[in-house]
């Protein structure tokens, strides 16, 4: 397999699919820190000439890191499904661009496991914003637990109450904050501030106790580790969706304390409690560009190319719920913000592709060179390629993380604008306590809730 | 209209005020709750404050560590603080180069290998927020002292991330790293110091090896709790003989 | 009127009106090339809240730059509508901006005359890309010729057929190749390369022989200078729309030959010759930021507030089209893909609001830091925002401007996305080509056209 | 499917080719017309020629006005010609201040102003695309030179914006300016050369002021042609008293 490419008069060449892939990448500053990113415009057009003609079979069965034994490379090789692999087998990369571009839902939906996590990133970097926005548009995954997340013409939303000191009160009062502007229809979700298992079972039960009280039809997740959420679980907490951080390498995740068989092991801790009502989706993943470069285990792959392999995972289970964290570590991965807003696109598109109900936390931290406006701009072309839901905190200010992500305001303005409702069981919700109008639009006067939400201090106050 | 200088109330902005009970709960929380909505905008003066607090986060990035300031007060609480920083050169470096944020300067690791550490180095870091460890440090480590009784060194370091703690721990030949570093600075707060225990070190320590207690500030975890929740994470790493998530991180549970 | 305000512990002041709307502006090049822009991000927050508590009154009645006797500041003194303006007199800027988040299509419509250029500028100041978005898709314009552009859910564009030398069959043909997939609903419109009436009047022929030949719903224009529209009317030439650039200040007008007296005859010669079927909206103007700066006059005055300025001009005119140039001149004016997108937002929503049927060539130049990354992002957004037209051009390469607009592509990728259909003239006639289905598709075989576009050879080559 | 490595045809990309009747024409237009559509998408071959062009293109932006090989060959037509440059410096802060492309370098202006322009001074001017100039100037002139028989002198300036001309012109005491300046290359032809032609240049002359000459090149309009054309343009202006729209911009039409 020769990689080599004539363009603009000169011959190129790259020693290998890793390095052709990373150099083919749109530029983002995590693939310069990793020194595998093209030195120049003209070097990235050669790689994705190169890159265009390579045929998908060069994929299928592909060892992108065959130095490393991984269990995320054993996972991808056994996902490949070889008979729906065989109707696009005769075609480049550059021609799947064109096969995805042209085809109906159903075509796309065919492909999910046809395609591996390289086929999946190497195409989407032949790939314009628009491509991306447009393919991901006609992509619909849908999921169920107490509500369906995921159906055409509706944009969901994680709740996100975090609280610097896990504080019961300042979760119920940012929950509550959320919910009279529409968010919460993906999850009810608390990042811990501690990792203990009491702490863990305290905010699981504030969660829960507001949810069964005013009967949301949505569920809840406190995002510890997983192995703190299996522990909780044995001990009686009353957990919805377990959670974990995962990443594209056996040695990322082993930073991260993840192995296939925890996450198993969770899975069916969590199935065990058989809290889902209309379906039994019950893992939520959170992913981002960058984590396997950080913890030093990207084996010399490109982060977004990393960033699908990590979606082979996500795909061996039954998820509610996938997030790609997308601005959350820093500049040192995405620079600013069109970075970030290509980057949330790709992440969108590749993970919709491989059959996941994704999400976007559009976010940025302080220290990268991004603002309120470029969140806005992710936020609607996301909007517009039909996201399955995005993260909403008080005001964009995460005051536990310590970065901005949406806020609910911005939830409501993009449900309106772009003409988009939450899901159907929590807008009946929202429409029973007279806070949302049956087109999704929040009504003049949330007040309708405050007897209820009254009630929320008590219930603490009583806790 | 009779009077034209009247203008029709109704034409006023229509803001949509919070639930009543938000608005009370406002001084339980800082998160921004309660703002109100001109439909589903931000009113004006939210989204000005939001815009300020955002230009003021971003200064804190670029504060600088009180290296003189913070001596002179570990000083009086015993130790004898070395200062040491990273390879990363200037700010803006840093910011790029975790990498090198990771590594210790050659000369400094050099001087570190003539000195001893006892059994806890303390790590007095600036990370991604200088402004954090100027306020929190200090404070912290004092209550530690208060309900930790081990054998503590001090090591005060610039341009730093948390894995340069193994580093230093290494260099000084000790068994455990306590890494105090400036978090992120948010929008509401740029003043949150996290810790990082780190027990049996290595060059190569894996996050998933060590114990983090985060968000310590006035308005998060006060030093005095912080320092409470640290002393028993030492502890339990010390008596289990490893920190952090490491037991279900072994051979059986991980194929690799 | 004290400009002053203290923000973060210290006090800002600002030495006039100008000085202040300049200092408050979103980060953009060219105002840093007048040397007028806020000199760190603190100094603009200052500004924005000092501009915020500014109440409107001061804008009523403004002398902006009293040292220069400028029939623009005249046009807008006398647009104002006192009665309209009374209604709103006691709000600060701040509060306006809250007034139209909240505000029904209705009340954005009857606020059209009370809000001078000056306000419009200072409003937008303060809004978030999300703001201009949501408002903007709320203010509908809706203009009329032999199309009808500006309805909701319809996305139209100006089909722009430019060649480097007015070679007829170039033009004939890359017209074709735009209608093919559904450009130029809009109107059908070439640069000419050269200036003279002969040109002018060919030009124009050409595109009428095409229009009428197949009897397509649409309107045509040759932009030439407005002095030339006037000479090839008085000579027969066969005009639809009349064209001309205008600018924010009198003297930057005058660089560009052009007086409130000549667009006025020019619009009445296009008038009487009666040619729109359905409406006699007959002027197309094009404007953009910087264009003041670079013709040194825009006496001290930011680019954005001047380009609200060149909007006064244009709505005393029955207009069809104004269309914002948006990333046309180069870097020196909007430095990359960011500082455009903005503008572009920027743009059509004051325009909009100041009753305007705005569409945005959505467009960068070789010089600048853009691509076509940027283009998608931009489309994209102004398509949520209910822009009335874009422009496209085989390929996204105009080869005689010598810079990147949208390609025809870009305009089917956005109405399929977007879910928007072309004029409903224009559609019917898609559909009786075969060319479109009723949603606004293109159908699979655009060569149903290739018999009558075989015609467009044989007309040529007889004329 | 019998046999297992066949691929069922109906899945092969869906591309749409553009009539027969646009293919045949693709010869006689440099436009980028029928390229054929996935759905509404750009087929990946165009989409990366496109990419390859631009990353051509705005090589163009930074190249260098061949000076030595211009002064060459205006010798060679009997010129002798005067080098000059503006005030911006280098290329990042020509792109980025007009402003002073627009003035001419003092010393510049010194030397210019002991010198004698003619009836006619010819600018050479890199612009937005020294290629342009490199490619077109000399053949253009060449041409011109046979078609319009007034005194010439020249000057090659770089970091120019047309309205240097103005400068030059003044200091040289000409009546007559005629500027050929690089356009701001597209992504399809970088060597695209304008000529700008001022009767009576003023140090304010306007831009409506000016007759324009555009697209010359191979491929836009011919060497030749834009000779004869500029040609006329002159007689045109020296006869009528003024060049541009003037006419129209006089006090009657303009009130300010
Ligand atoms: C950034 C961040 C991350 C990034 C780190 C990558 C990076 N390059 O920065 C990512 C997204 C990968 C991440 C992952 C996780 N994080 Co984290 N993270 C943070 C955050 C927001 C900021 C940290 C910071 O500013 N560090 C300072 C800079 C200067 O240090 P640094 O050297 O550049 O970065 C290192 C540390 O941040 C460290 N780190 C990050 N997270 C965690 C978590 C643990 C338990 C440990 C030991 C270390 C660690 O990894 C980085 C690279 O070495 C904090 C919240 C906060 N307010 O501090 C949470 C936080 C530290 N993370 C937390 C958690 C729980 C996790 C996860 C375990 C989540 C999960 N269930 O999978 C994972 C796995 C962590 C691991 N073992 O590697 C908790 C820790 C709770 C606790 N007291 O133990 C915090 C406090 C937030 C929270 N409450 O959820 N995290
Ligand atoms: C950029 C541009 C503009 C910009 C100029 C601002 C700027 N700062 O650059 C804007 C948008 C303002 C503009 C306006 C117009 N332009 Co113009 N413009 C161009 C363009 C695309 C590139 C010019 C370039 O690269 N110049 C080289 C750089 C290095 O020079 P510069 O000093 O930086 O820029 C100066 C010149 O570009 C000049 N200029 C720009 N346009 C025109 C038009 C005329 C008639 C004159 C005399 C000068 C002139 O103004 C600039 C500032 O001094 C050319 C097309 C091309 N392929 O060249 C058309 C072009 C020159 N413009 C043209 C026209 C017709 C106009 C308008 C008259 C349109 C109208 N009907 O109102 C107006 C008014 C021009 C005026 N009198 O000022 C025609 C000229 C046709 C002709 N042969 O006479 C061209 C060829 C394009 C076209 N066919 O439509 N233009």
């Amino acid at each position: 397999m020769a990689l080599k490419t004539s363009v603009a008069g000169q011959t190129w060449s790259f020693a290998d699919l890793r390095t052709l892939l990373a150099k083919a990448s749109p530029e983002r500053s995590g693939d310069h820190l990793a020194e595998i990113a093209a030195t120049s415009a003209l070097e990235r057009v050669a790689a994705q000439h190169c890159l265009a003609d390579m045929p998908l079979k060069v994929f299928a069965g592909l060892e992108l890191m065959p130095e490393v034994d991984d269990w995320v490379s054993d996972l991808i090789a056994r996902q490949l499904d070889e008979v729906a692999f065989r109707r696009i087998s005769s075609l480049t990369v550059g021609e799947l661009r064109e096969h995805l571009l042209a085809a109906e839902p159903e075509e796309l939906e065919r492909l999910t496991y046809a395609l591996t996590p390289e086929m999946v990133a190497a195409v989407s970097k032949l790939m314009r914003n628009q491509d991306l926005i447009a393919i991901a548009a006609r992509r619909k995954v849908v999921k169920k637990f107490r509500s369906t997340i995921g159906l055409p013409g509706r944009l969901s939303a994680r709740n996100q109450p975090n609280d610097p000191t896990d504080d019961s009160f300042g979760i119920a009062a940012s929950l509550v904050d959320g919910l009279v502007m529409g968010s919460g229809d993906a999850v009810l979700g608390v990042n811990p501030a501690t990792d203990s298992v009491e702490d863990y079972t305290r905010v699981c039960r504030i969660l829960d106790d507001v949810r069964s009280r005013y009967e949301i039809a949505t569920q809840t997740c406190c995002l510890g580790h997983v192995t703190t959420a299996i522990e909780a679980i044995e001990a009686g907490a009353p957990v919805d969706l377990v959670f974990q951080s995962i990443a594209g390498s056996a040695k990322a995740n082993r930073s991260f304390g993840v192995s296939l068989e925890i996450l198993h092991e969770a899975e069916e801790a969590a199935k065990g409690l058989k809290r889902g009502t209309i379906g039994a989706d019950c893992f939520y993943f959170e992913t981002g560009q960058g984590t396997e470069l950080s913890a030093e285990a990207h084996h010399g792959v490109d982060q977004q190319t990393m960033e699908c392999r990590t979606y082979a995972i996500a795909r061996a289970f039954d998820c509610l719920l996938v997030n790609t964290v997308v601005g959350f570590i820093g500049p040192e991965y995405l620079f600013d913000g069109r970075q970030i807003i290509r980057a949330g696109l790709e992440d969108h598109f590749c993970g919709k592709l491989m059959g996941l109900p994704m999400g976007v936390d559009v976010c940025y931290t302080n220290h990268a060179e991004a603002d309120q406006n470029d969140m806005d701009v992710l936020l609607t072309l996301l909007a517009a390629a039909g996201v399955n839901f995005v993260i909403t905190v008080p005001g964009a200010d995460d005051i536990m993380l310590n970065y901005q992500s949406l806020s609910h305001h911005d939830l409501a303005y993009a449900r309106e604008t772009m003409g988009l409702k939450p899901a159907p069981e929590f807008l009946d919700w929202m429409m029973r306590q007279g806070m949302m109008d049956e087109t999704g639009m929040l009504t003049p006067a949330p007040q309708a809730l405050a007897d209820a939400i009254d009630g929320v201090e008590k219930l603490l106050e009583a806790s | 209209m009779s009077d034209s200088e009247k203008t029709d109330d109704a034409l006023l902005p229509a803001l949509v005020s919070s639930p009543d009970m938000l608005t009370r709960l406002k001084d339980r929380t800082d998160a921004r709750i309660a703002l109100g909505r001109a439909r589903s905008g931000l009113p004006t003066r939210p989204n000005l404050k939001f815009e300020l607090d955002h230009a003021m986060a971003r200064d804190a990035v670029y504060s600088e560590l009180d290296v003189e300031g913070l001596k002179a007060s570990f000083k009086s609480l015993g130790f004898e603080p070395i200062v040491v920083k990273s390879q990363t050169g200037d700010r803006t470096n840093y910011l790029a180069r975790p990498d090198l944020g990771k590594l210790l300067d050659v000369d400094d690791r050099h001087e570190l290998e003539t000195e001893a550490g006892g059994e806890l180095v303390i790590l007095i870091a600036d990370g991604l927020s200088a402004t954090a460890v100027n306020l929190n440090a200090a404070a912290t480590v004092e209550a530690l002292k208060t309900v930790c009784d081990v054998g503590m060194s001090l090591v005060i370091a610039t341009g730093a991330r948390v894995a340069l703690g193994d580093k230093v721990a290494v260099a000084l030949s000790s068994e455990n790293v306590l890494v105090f570093i400036g978090e992120r600075p948010g929008l509401s707060a740029a003043d949150s110091l996290g810790a990082y225990f780190t027990h049996k070190p290595r060059e190569d320590t894996a996050d998933s090896e060590r114990f983090c207690v985060s968000n310590i500030r006035d308005g998060g975890l006060k030093p005095q709790d912080a320092a409470r929740k640290i002393a028993d994470l030492i502890r339990k790493a010390v008596d289990r003989g490893y920190s952090g998530v490491t037991k279900r991180d072994g051979p059986k549970q991980i194929e690799d």
